[in-house]
């Protein structure tokens, strides 16, 4: 494994080497999903905006002329990559191939705990199914079954729903539709499952 | 985490019989410890006279059994019973072997000296995933939303299931996992209610009236079930709830509810005795009260 | 997970110019969120294996040489984009979701057992422990670094396995990868341990 010039000891300070600046930059935009602007980079990385901005200009800059897959774009007040317009085709293929019409049977089960348990965080899920779920919820999120419905006051998590689409889907009119779960749950399940109680008098409402 | 709760790193305890102190590092069990104590002395693992490190290896297990649970200190027990019977027998390093105690003992310490080895290998080898893990939390990889107009691309989703299919999916995650009953079904099988059974008897009879036995399994997971159900018709027909009837032997077995409109009140004995599977013959045998 | 035209010389719109072809597979790399096979790539983009995997293997290897922050890599099988290593402290600033907790001395030792023995009972990790696991595995089970593998017919114990998660959390392309036990492990324990001689053989494969 190469060193790079990033040094690793190196964590509250900014970096004052431009190579590292511009590393720095395309780590953070790997993994951001949103675009992020040019203040709050510069703030994570301890460096005056402009030299910030000035950076994220000649990266563009640089990929677009070397002709890369990728584009750094400015958009919605702030920067993120993009697959270039260019390659869209490909990257369509790719997606249409990769991506079956069908739902995975994780996926399936995960919108099974969303529907009976909403809302529900990321981590109440991958609790009940013993799996991390990131990326199936990423999933059903792109296919607008599940949506974003706020926070949980006290942790701060993001909680889930099912959408219109889902109930579209499954030929429902609402949610109380959806079958009881009582009858399919074993009865001592209440005493290992604080929540399971609560599923049972919501499933026992309908 | 309960691995680490020995630990209690710089905790010390006096053992002020020997007025010998340890001091207690961190270890993950009986083999751990013993590894530690090994190379503290600078001994190789297959030549190590183990006597010199069994005053320690008690003394730790001593202030361990404070701190541990039951479960966690015996094992430190075992192990710390062998090594005490190899230093009582003073067989190492070099022992005539005479008699069977002896040959007894050596092969207590070529197997505790082999179990020994191979932690020791996975333990050089968790130390390399360590570093692999280490490396690896440090790279995030590429997951992202995927972009609008590829999100717009997909074919459409076919579901694939319907509002029942998904209502068992969701059973079926949400009903507890055996994973943390720990694998004793084999010492203890699942106990199941014959008088749950029998209510579960008495409301589809309520209803049906008339069934065949068949029918009134269907919707039993496994064979402990229907043997409970079995014989919680057996309760129902001693109670005269119900009637039999059987063209021919072996033949269908059809239900008749006897026993009235109202829902009743039942008085099934549970089965306390030995669980209804098959057991090993020779636990069965004996006065089990049933 | 699609086969595709992978290995066929130029079918339809296969990209024959070079640069073409990495563009498209940087592409590519942007929208995938799991490893991806060559076969995958080489099946959409319509050109054979060989072209793509020299392709991505450059494309890794300039990353690297130029500095970049970000890192193709082949994991589980598959090639997927990282961050590199050595910027993990400014990108630990936007990625706080706790995911990153060290791995404690016995999960570890546990994992290693998993990895070399599987599928393995609990039971027989105990054994090679010298403590109960079961705490452990429940750990490993929730991170999804093992999974359950069946039963074991003879006593019907649980079998576990690691998972592709186990691989791609490590950096490794497949379990051969591991390195080998064999010299860690003494000769004589062969006659003690009957599980030992398997192992062994299974690690003097590779």
């Amino acid at each position: 494994m190469s060193q790079g010039p990033a040094g690793t000891d190196q964590p509250s300070g900014g970096s004052a080497d431009p190579a590292e600046l511009r590393a720095a930059l395309e780590a953070i935009m790997l993994v951001v999903d949103e675009p992020v602007s040019e203040t709050v980079l510069a703030g994570v990385l301890a460096q005056p905006v402009e030299r910030v901005s000035a950076a994220l200009g000649e990266l563009s800059a640089e990929y677009t002329a070397a002709g890369r897959g990728f584009d750094l774009r400015q958009a919605a007040g702030g920067w993120r990559l993009y697959t270039r317009a260019e390659l869209a085709p490909y990257v369509e293929r790719f997606v249409l191939d990769g991506q079956q019409a069908r739902l995975t049977q994780a996926a399936l089960e995960t919108l099974a705990v969303v529907a009976y348990k909403q809302p529900v965080t990321r981590s109440r899920i991958s609790a009940v199914r013993g799996v991390n779920c990131d990326g199936v919820i990423r999933t059903l999120l792109a296919r607008g079954l599940v949506e974003e419905a706020g926070t949980e006051p006290e942790t701060g998590a993001y909680l889930y729903r099912t959408t219109n689409v889902f109930l579209e889907k499954l030929g429902l009119d609402s949610l109380d539709q959806l079958p009881s779960l009582a009858p399919l749950l074993p009865d001592d399940l209440e005493a290992l499952d604080p929540d399971a109680r609560r599923m049972r008098e919501r499933a026992d409402v309908d | 985490m309960a691995e680490s709760r020995a630990a209690a790193d710089g905790a010390a305890a006096d053992d002020s019989a020997s007025g010998f102190t340890v001091r207690l590092d961190n270890f993950t069990g009986p083999f751990d410890l013993l590894l530690q104590l090994i190379s503290k002395h600078k001994l190789d693992v297959t030549e190590v006279a183990l006597h010199q490190v069994t005053d320690e290896f008690l003394a730790y297990t001593r202030a361990l059994g404070e701190a541990a649970d039951l479960d966690e200190t015996s094992e430190f027990l075992l192990v710390a019973a062998t090594l005490l019977d190899l230093k009582a027998a003073r067989l190492l390093p070099a022992a005539e072997v005479e008699d069977e105690e002896d040959l007894a003992l050596l092969e207590a310490r070529d197997l505790l000296f082999a179990r020994l080895l191979q932690y020791q290998a996975f333990k050089r080898a968790a130390s390399h995933l360590a570093e692999l893990h280490a490396s690896g939390a440090r790279r995030w990889p590429r997951a992202v939303t995927l972009e609008p107009r590829f999100a717009q691309a997909l074919p459409e989703l076919v579901l694939g299931v319907g509002p029942q299919r998904l209502a068992a999916l969701a059973a079926k995650v949400l009903r507890p996992k055996p994973v943390p009953v720990v694998s004793t079904d084999h010492v203890h099988q699942l106990r199941v209610s014959v008088r749950e059974h029998a209510a579960v008897l008495r409301d589809k009879l309520l209803r049906h009236r008339t069934a065949s036995f068949r029918a009134l399994c269907g919707d039993c997971r496994n064979m402990l079930e229907v043997v409970a159900r079995f014989l919680a018709l057996l309760e129902l027909y001693r109670e005269g709830m119900v009637a039999f009837d059987q063209l021919r032997a072996l033949g269908e077995l059809t239900v008749r509810w006897t026993g009235g409109d109202e829902p009743v009140e039942l008085d099934v004995d549970e089965y306390a005795g030995p669980p209804l599977r098959d057991r090993p013959a020779s636990r069965q045998s004996g006065g089990d009260s049933t």
